[in-house]
Parts: C-alpha cells; structure tokens; sequence
C-alpha cells in the first residue's frame, strides 16, 4: 500500500533470506498474541487483539431476523471489516474497499463454511424467526497482519458470546462453536516465507498465502493474494506449518 | 417517572452520584503505536480511542486551506458499541458531531503554522452509554496534545441537564432518556471561552445559568485529569528515554 | 464558504465595533420577515419565508407508517434540509453535507425535543399505523441566517398543516402545535455581536449561536457554530436577547 | 373512462378548456437575490422557479469543453411538491428531463463566446400538476434571458396529448393519468425548429400531425408570454437605472 | 461522447450529403440484424442481438412481488440498461449515468406505455401477488444505434419468455405479448438524416430521433436527442420512414 | 445425500464424468469488434465473455505506477446470469474475485513496458453454473493474449473440490451446493507457480494435495485449449492478411 525505499525492501528481503528477521524473530515465529474477552459490554460478545503491534476489536452482535427463503431452518452471519482511518495514515474513511472486503470474506468463510456455528441452532421459528450473528471487525491499529489478527478476534469473539434468548422470553445462554480454526498467513518476500509479517514486511510482500487449520488439523479455508505468485512445493510447506502454527496459538484464542 | 426518581430528597441520583459529580474517568495518553498520536479513556460506562495524524498534506488539494490548517474530526461509533447494532458508517448525528468537534478543535490549534496542511482526528467510540460526543472531545485532545500539535490550550468537555426538574451534572444513560434536557459543551480552560455548546430539551434560563457554572467547573477538573495523563505519558517517555541515553553510554 | 477579501471583512467589522451595520440595521434589528402560509397544494401544510433577501420554502408531508419498536405509541418526524445549488453559488447538488444534516438537526431538534407537536397524538393503532411527518426545507435563495429562516418556516409550516385523516377514514383536522419556539441566531464578527446576520455578516462570521425560545421563555434549543468561541458573558447576552426578539416575531410566524 | 368523459359533445373539456386551449399562465422575470438570472412560473397548478448562474468555470475541469460553454440543467422536484412525497434527490425521471431540457438550451445558447465555462440551470419545481418538464422549460428560458446569457431566440414548450380519443393541448393532470398519449414540446419560435420531443402513449400520424400543429402554435403565444415578462422585468430595471440616474445627476 | 477530429466529421458529412455512407448503405438502409433468442438459459427469457457491429444481450426475470397501492390488479415492469465498460472504451463502471438512463427509459416507455405486455394478466392475487418483470439490457459491443439494438432485444426477449407459474404451483406458459412496437433511430448530420447510425456516424450526430411503430403502423414512444434540431418537415419524413422500416424490421425481431 | 450420491462406487459423477474430468469447454477469441482483444467461453453451462482494452492511460492520475502497467479486471455477473435476479452492480463477492483476478494476471504481464498505464480486463458472466471465476480468468487470459498484451504465459484456472467425500475435478453446480469444498486455482502453466489459490469447506492435507495434483493436470489441458482458440483466431487473421495483400497486389 505504500511506498517504500527499495532500501527498506532491500533490507528486509537480506535480513530474511539469511533466516533472521528485522525484529529478531524465526521466520515460523508469532509475535505475542493477548487477547481481552468480554471488552465491549453492549456487544453480546467482544475480543480485543492485540498481535504485536496490531490491535483489532472484534464485536458479535446478534439480532433476531428472517431466515433466507432457501434456508428456512438455519440462522445467518454476516462479517464486516472496517478498515478505519485511525489504524494507519493509508487507510481511508468511506465504505469499504477491495482489501476490507477481501479480509472480512476471508475471516467469513474461515467462521461459516468450516462450520464453526451450527446455523441450524440459530433457528428460532422454522421460516420466521432466526438468529442473525454479525461479526463487525474494527481495526484500532495496524501493525502487520491483518488477517490473522481479525481471524483470531472473530474466533475469540464468538467463543465469548451469549445468546440473548431473553429477548424473546428465554434465558441467555452461551453461543455453542463447534469448531476452532485458527489462521496463520505466510508472506513470501520475494523467495523467502516468513509467517505473522510485520508491518514493514508487509509493505515489501510479494504474496501471502493464508491457511485456516482446525483442531483436527483439516484445512477449513485457504486464500492465496498479492501479484506474486507460490510453488507447489512452498504451497506444501505453508499448510504444514499452518497446521503446527495452528496448534501451538489455538488455546490462545480460544482460552 | 414518579416513582424510580432519577433524584431523591436529598440530591442524590440512582447511581449514587451528587447532582454536581462526575462519572469515574480514567485517561491515558499514548496508547497506539501508528497514530501520530493517540488516547483512551474510560468515562462512566463509555469507552472512547481517539488517534490524530498530522500535520499532513491536505487531500484533494481543493480543499487546502493556503494560509492554515484543517482540523478534521471524524467521530464514528463502532457497530457494537450501542446495544441496537448501529450499521457502519456516518450517520446524520456523527457528521454533526464531527463538524461541532471540528470547529471546537479549530479555535485552539496554532492553525497557521501549517499552511495547506491537516490534522485528522479519529475518534472511535467503542461502547456508548450517555455522553459521547464529550467524552469523544476530551479524549481527542489528549490525542492531539499527544501528536505534539500545537494547541493555545487543551479542551475540555462535559454535560450538564435537567432531570425530575433538578439540574444536574454528567448524564448517565437513564438521565439522558428520561431527564428534561442535554447541554453538553466543551470550554478553553485558560480562558472559560465556549467552542461547543448545544441543547434540547427543555430548561429555564435560570436552570441553564446555574447548570453552565457546574459544567464549566467540571471541565476545569476533567481538565486536571487530561494533563494528569500527558504527564504520566510524559514520564514514561522520558524514562526510556533516559534508558536510552544510559544504555548509549555504554552502562 | 466562500473567500472573502480582508477587506470586506475589515469594513464589515468597523461598522459593527461601531454599533452600525453594512445594510443600515441596529445590532439586534431583523430584517422584514415575510410569511406566506399554504403556498404548496400538495403537500398538508407549507410556508413560504422572506427573512431579508433570503427565501425559504418549507413543506409538510403527513405519511401513514409504523412507529418505531421501542415508542410504539408516538408518531415521529423526519426533517430534511436540502441547500440546492439555486440558492447560492457555493451550494452543490448531491446529498446534504455537514453544513446542511447541521441545519437540519437544529431545526428537527427544535421541532422535535421542544414538543413542538405532541408525538402520542399521531398514533393511529398502538405498535402498528402512526403518522409521520416529514419537515422538508428548501432553501430558494440565500442571502444570510438560514438558520432562523428554516426554522421560521416549519413552525409555520406546521401551523399550517392539516392531517390528512380522510385517507383513513376520518376527517381532516388541522395538526395541533402545542408550542411556539422561535429560533433567534446570534453572529459574533471577532468581539462584535449581531443578530440576524446578512449574508456578508455570514461570509465574515467567526461564531454563531442560535437560541430558540418558547412562549413561556424557555430555552427548547441551542447550537453554538463555526470555529470562534463565546464568553460567558456572551452566551447570557444572547439567550436574554434571544428571548426578547423571539417574543417580537413569534406572531409574525405563528400568525 | 365512457361516464366522466374528458371531452364533451362540444369539445369542451372537463375544465371548460376548449381542445387548444392552455392552461392560465403567470411568468414573472428576476424573482430572486442571489442568481445571475431568474423566473417564475404558474401554468395551471404547477409552481415552477428557476435560477441560473453562468457563464463561470466548469468543474471538475476534465467536463470543460475548450471550445464552447457547457449548458447543464437541473429538474428537481421538491419532496413536497407531489402527493405522494418524493424522496430528495434524482430518480432516473429528474436525470432524463434534465438531459433533454440541457440539450434543448444548449441549441439556442451561443455557447462559442465561451469556451470552458459552464452555464447553469435550476429549475425546482414547488407544486407539481401535469406538464412540469414543459412548464420548467418555459421558466428556464426567461431565467436564462434574464441573466444576460446571449441566445439565439427564447425558446418555448407545451405538449399536445390524446385522452377520449380527441387530440388536445395541454393537458391536465386527469387528462394525463386517463389519457391515451402525452407528447411534449419545445421550438425555437423564429425557426419552428423542435428542440425537445419525446412521446409515449398512443397515436396516429394524423393525430401526431394535428397535435403538432396545435402545439407549435401555443408555443408562439407562450413565447408573447415569456417576452412580456421579460419586457415587464426589463422595464422595471429601466426605471431603477433612470431614477439611479436621476438620483446621480443630482435631482 | 468521443472526441472525434473535424476531418472524420466532414468525410461523414460530405458522403452524407451526396447519398452515400462509410459503410456503402443507403440512408435508409439497416445493418445486419441477427436474433438469438433464448441465449441465456438462467433467464425467462432472453435475447442475444447483433445489429451490424453493435451487439446487446437482452434478459428478461420474473420475480413475484406486491403490486403498487394505486395499482392492485396490475404487475409491473422495470428497464434497466447497463452501458458497461467491455462494450467501448468510453463507458466507465458504475451506477448508470444519463445517457444509460435515457436509454433504459426510452425502451422502457416503449414497452410499457404502449402496452406490449397487459399489466393486468401479470396479476397474480390482486393487491397481493404480482408478476415483475425485469427487462435487463447488456451492452456488449458498441458499434453505434444503441437505441434501436436495445429495443429490438427487449422485444425478443419478452416473445421468447416463459411465465414461470411453477414457482406458484401452476405449469409455465408463454408470456403474452399484445403488440410489437419496432423502434427506429434516425441521426441528423448538419442537414441529413441516415437511419441505423454507424458508431463514426453516432460520434459526429448533431441531432438523433427515435420513433417506435407498432404492427398498425401506430405511433407507440418518440424521443428526440442531442443538442440539433428537426424541422416540421423533417419530423414528418422521419415518422413516415420509421413506419415503412419498422414494418419490414418486425419479422426479424419478433420471428 | 446418501440416497442420489454425487459419486457413484464406479467413480462415476451424477453428469457422467469420472472424478478427474472437466466440464465441455468451448473457447473462442476475437469475438467483439470494440474491444482490443476479446474472448468467449461455454464451459459447462458457464458462458463468459471477456474483453480487453489497453495499455492505456491510467485514471485518475493518483493511481498510476511511474514503474509498471496496472492490470485492473472487473468480474461481473449479468443481473439474468443467475436464477435470482442479480442486482446490477458490483456486491462484495465480485470484488473479492476481481481483486484476486487482477493480482494473478498481474504476475505474468509484462506491466514495466508500460509505466503509468492501465491493462483493463472485463469479465461478464452471461449465464452461471458453479466455477465461473475460473471460467472467467480463462477466457480473460486469451482476451488479453488476443489483445496483444505482452506476458510471460497464458495463464490457466480449474477448480477441484471434495463430494460424497471423494476428491473431484471441476465442480458443477450441485457438486458445489451440496459438496464439502470448494478450491479454485490458477497457474502459469509453464512453471506450475500458482497465482489464485481460494478454498472454503472441509478437508484434509492429503485431499487437498491430491485435489491440486488434479488441478494443475487439468490447467495444463485447459492451457492447450487456450493456445488452441489462439491458433484459430491467428489462422483466421492471417487468412485476411492475406486475402488483403492477395488484392492489393490486384489479384
């Protein structure tokens, strides 16, 4: 997003290909994961993230509504991502763009289809009334790693929520996750792969490749982006490392 | 509303407060790593960041100021900051907050010494009960002292209102949708100059006298608490930086 | 909004330090205020404003809608302010902007908080049909204070207004108002103070407080704007001025 | 449609109107402050102003034309101005009236004497009754005439429509919801040139011929109108110079 | 649209003005008109159109939704057009701008107004239940005479589209179509007049008028465009010719 | 889905394939006359067209690159391309694949021949049936060889997927509503680097390397399609070559 000095590219890209990193980490290393649940009282579940220099705020709201025509007996999710102006001086506000909406669609999928919530459980009326979970990702501070940041705050914030069943004359009860997939994103830096980028590694990346592992080590969602381009074999290393990253932040997340 | 009085016999409110008290506020300076400059607070139930960056180049270049800098204030509520889920993006009441805050900043920063420039401040409030835009000023001019933007003063914000016919100090939620009347406004401490002041309601003209000197009281008190925070952020700035210096020195 | 030379606003200045202004008026003198009631036919109440050269058109539309879940029994009102670019070189088309939503707020807040109309009187069936009405302000010509001129015009608007009670079956009758707040807008040119400000006193403006006051002479609304401040001994200058010519004009408007 | 018919025995129509006749029209020139040119219009029930601000700088600058003015109109309808209120802003409708009526104009300004600038046209209709694209035009053209801006002739607008089977003028608002077809105008009357036709409905070529001719003659008498308001407002104008004059030669 | 060199504008003018056209055709003359209806198979009905260079992709949907209060025994319709940026270098992505909308309107009118489709059949339960059909146009390829492409691909369409009443328990039935208007464009070029304008004619057209037949040889829609003129007499020839063309143009689109 | 299983014990899909068979694809080039290049694609009941226009100027001036070309696609998906009607317009799932298109062509052109332009790409899908992303970069790919645009390969895209549990090739549009996942990849057929690589569902590292084995065959057949219409489109240019040369040389 950037423009950066070819030194800084120049820098980093030495650094990485002699195994060292500009912060002193191992390329499969993570910065330091914290996570704060229960943050923001008026959601019915919150996780604030902080992933080294990257802080994301992740909301779960639910609302009762209609459920889709062709899916009468299931609930919904809905997952925004606002990339706002006081993250960093190149963000913009205004609706979101190609890389918020990529982020918000990755994190989505990585929640829906590796079914970590049991739609069917948001059914309240059968074709009437269900659940509708939104999932609203706020970044406060973006310091690398976007993607893993908001996977984790998405996961955790789930994890924390309530139903608000007494709105419609039950009892609250906690929302069930069936499922922990935890991303974990490589950034290829011309030939080199360094996992949990950096700020500055990110300006000077030239692919990522992100792979959401469950707690049975099954892949539950992929997305490769940026111009540049994986070998097979880097596609085979970046999944095997993503599944041992993977086990190693999950009670993190999930607490 | 006669029964569950907002204030009983003896002044006190549902929350235990005097009519003249204040919700607990905690503040702190300096607390993201990109911004320019940055704060947090913590005001009663609310729960505000603010992030300035600038002086920067002004974009589109129309709207440069050729002889000063824009002060540009976003104020933005996060979807589940609010107990109804509010959609992204500004609503008609953040633009109007953002455009008063806007002007309120504009009176106190040394404008001229960046021509064609801005300084953008983000204001996210991150769980809202009662008071926002106050709460949202106050922590951004932390933010702003924090970016080293050059300020004749730091503002200070703060409510007063009217409820079970009594004025009253710093609305909580309940005061606010059940009292007679809001007046939030924000003061330049050095000078008790007014640069924000709005209201609806319903409200005496000697209720608002006695309720604009509560206030404006506070806001001396609140404004306390802001250079308390730079202070301390100050302290830590120059602890590393004396740690710095040692370590440079080879101890 | 618009760049206006040093020099105008040097001369408008001197005038007003020395108590005169450029168009001949005392400091709290308004210009000719002009109503004219009933002027669009097709909408259930309208008021036509000349305040001085500026001209405002106010429209009141009376719909059949539900009310909102949390006030089941109150109808509600929606004010809109539109700044075509009719009225002023410096107004553009497109969907209203800060200095327009500000406007608007104002004058809805006024309306609205100040019990203007009485809410619990548009409920038709409880939690189902209430009405709804919309304040729409156009702005025809801008010659300075549209503050006080839209705010003129929807109290008379809505004086002006029967509701449309045939459509349901009953009988028009005419929309009771039960208050009568007359905003009064103070223009502060560096340490000087005038009321009403023409259009020249708002192009050098560097604060402005707008009053509104009722029949009893209570405050019902305030905004302070622009980028100047007001002592305290300002601000009690203006609401005790407010009140006096509020009183003046309140027949004018209310007719 | 058989009761109730719009057109009796003997031609008269359901307002007493004869097949060509207009409706009453009121034209008034240099109606308000603060535009460069301006008029307004009542033709039956509608209520029509226009401004116009102009010749000045087109922007954003990659519009501008190096070789001649643009002529951009405006239509709107204010929210008020209909039965059902309309929401502010364009719909599709407003977009097209806007482009025919821009179009139309820009046949008759002399657009070459300025090149890159931009001749704006607001027309804002208040009160909205059948027939407002023609009515709007019909105000455009004195507004324009009055800011001064040079044309090649003030044109005029009417529309014929069918209803009962009868080919008529202008039609009113029950004529055009009931009728068959609806078939807006504008000439340049020194010329008979069309500059605006649009139709939709039902009609034969013959219909379409003995429509046309009636509504090409009403042109000319609404253009006598357009004139006298333009005689009446410049009239008004002289005798503000004469008693500036008067007043300046010291009388 | 394009800005076009005087040179290429004075060639048109001057073969025009002696009978001739770029392409060889006679004033009156209409490209090759090719119709492949039922192109597109998620459609109910659809048609793909060539006319000479130009070619536009015509699909019609049928939703079932409620009626308009004033209208309760009526369906409707909506026309849009896209002038999407793969037909020209000169269309821009984004919401649809004039001259798309003139389009859109202009075939729409011709659909609608003269009653090519009886609102009143697509009534399903009156006040309740309608038929709408949408009737969305694709340009694909602009090689001038859009208006006439889109309206000859919006009639073929709506002849090959099936009515599914399946969706309501019923058996799908051809949709009927009562009349069978043919648009035809005229372009006017300094003082000549050609029909089916060429992309090179469109780009130098001073004035452009559209007139819609229907199988008596009844006027049904007329639009006028651009900023030239037509005479009386003009209007007359026009009208005339799109009558005679219309009716040797019908059996290709309807078929 | 047990009863009426995807996948028979013969590995035989429900429409006849084996596991690792593509759908029929049909692939033209130079199907438009507007475009610089263009393409058409029927693949299964996909059809796709593809147009590009450039290197041009890139718009607005603020995005171009002073070093390289951009390549900007828009995928998009006619509003009857789908059995419920689309809303025209971009929705955030066309975003996604335009950005994800645009980043894999962006690898093979050859973008620093031309600083500060734009290479603009236009995918529209005119009927849908699972896959049309892939569908949609193939036939782009030709376009923009059709074009001319210089590259370092055609690149080639094909999903594989997992139903009734087994690994299988280009997923109709059954096998993807009732599937377990769903993994479009592109590849630059002479080096096997993947460019687009997406999954969502559930499965194993051993699936999903056996699944991409698939993939990259499939690419390398797809790829001999997409030299294939190239072919046909250059015989065919030639052939007017040649036929022009024949009678300007007056034969």
């Amino acid at each position: 997003m950037d423009v950066v000095s070819e030194l800084l590219r120049d820098h980093i890209y030495k650094m990485a290909a002699s195994g060292k990193r500009v912060d002193g980490r191992a390329p499969e290393e993570y910065r330091e994961i914290k996570v704060r649940k229960g943050y923001a009282k008026n959601a019915e579940g919150s996780a604030r993230i902080n992933l080294g220099k990257t802080e994301v705020l992740v909301g779960v709201k639910m609302i009762l509504g209609e459920p889709y025509p062709d899916r009468p007996k299931e609930g919904s999710i809905v997952t925004t991502m606002e990339l706002i102006p006081m993250a960093s001086p190149t963000f913009e506000a205004g609706p979101p763009r190609e890389n918020a909406i990529e982020l918000a669609r990755v994190v989505d999928r990585g929640i829906r289809e590796s079914k970590t919530v049991d739609l069917g459980k948001l059914c309240i009326i059968e074709g009437e009334k269900v659940w509708i979970i939104f999932i609203d990702i706020h970044a406060l501070d973006y310091g690398g790693n976007l993607f893993d940041a908001s996977s984790f705050g998405a996961l955790a914030a789930l994890t924390n929520a309530v139903v608000p069943a007494s709105k419609i004359n039950g009892e609250d009860y906690p929302l069930e996750v069936e499922h922990h997939p935890i991303s974990i994103t490589a950034t290829k830096i011309q030939d080199v792969i360094v996992f949990d980028a950096s700020l500055d590694e990110d300006r000077v990346a030239d692919a990522r490749l992100t792979v959401a592992t469950d707690e049975n080590g099954h892949i539950r969602a992929m997305q490769k982006g940026l111009k540049g381009s994986f070998t097979l074999d880097e596609v085979d290393y970046v999944v095997k490392t993503a599944k041992k990253l993977a086990d190693e932040i999950r009670p993190k997340v999930v607490g | 509303m006669e029964e569950g009085k907002l204030v009983n016999d003896k002044g006190i409110r549902v929350d235990g407060r005097k009519v003249d008290e204040l919700r607990p506020i905690k503040l702190e300076a300096g607390v993201l790593n990109r911004a320019d400059g940055s704060a947090y607070i913590e005001w009663g139930e609310n729960k505000v960041l603010a992030a300035v960056y600038g002086p920067r180049e002004a974009h589109p270049r129309h709207r440069q100021d050729p002889a000063r800098a824009l002060v540009q204030c976003r104020y933005n509520m996060a979807p589940f900051s609010v107990s109804d889920r509010k959609r992204p993006g500004p609503d008609r009441r953040s633009v109007e907050i953002s455009k008063v805050v806007s002007e309120a900043f504009s009176h106190v920063v040394l404008r001229e010494l960046f021509p064609r420039a801005t300084v953008d401040v983000f204001m996210e409030v991150l769980q809202a009960s009662a008071g926002t835009r106050c709460t949202a000023l106050t922590v951004a001019a932390v933010a702003l002292a924090d970016a080293g933007i050059p300020m004749r003063d730091i503002i200070a914000s703060c409510a007063f209102g009217k409820a079970d016919g009594q004025v009253i100090l710093d609305l909580d939620k309940e005061e606010d949708n059940e009292g007679q009347a809001d007046v939030p406004i924000a003061i330049v401490p050095r000078t008790n100059e007014i640069v924000l002041l709005q209201m609806d309601g319903h409200i005496t003209k000697e209720e608002f006298d006695s309720g604009l000197k509560m206030a404006v009281d506070a806001c001396h008190r609140i404004n306390e608490m802001q250079r308390d925070a730079l202070r301390r952020r100050y302290a830590v700035t120059t602890d590393r930086h004396k740690a710095v210096k040692a370590s440079s020195e080879g101890v």
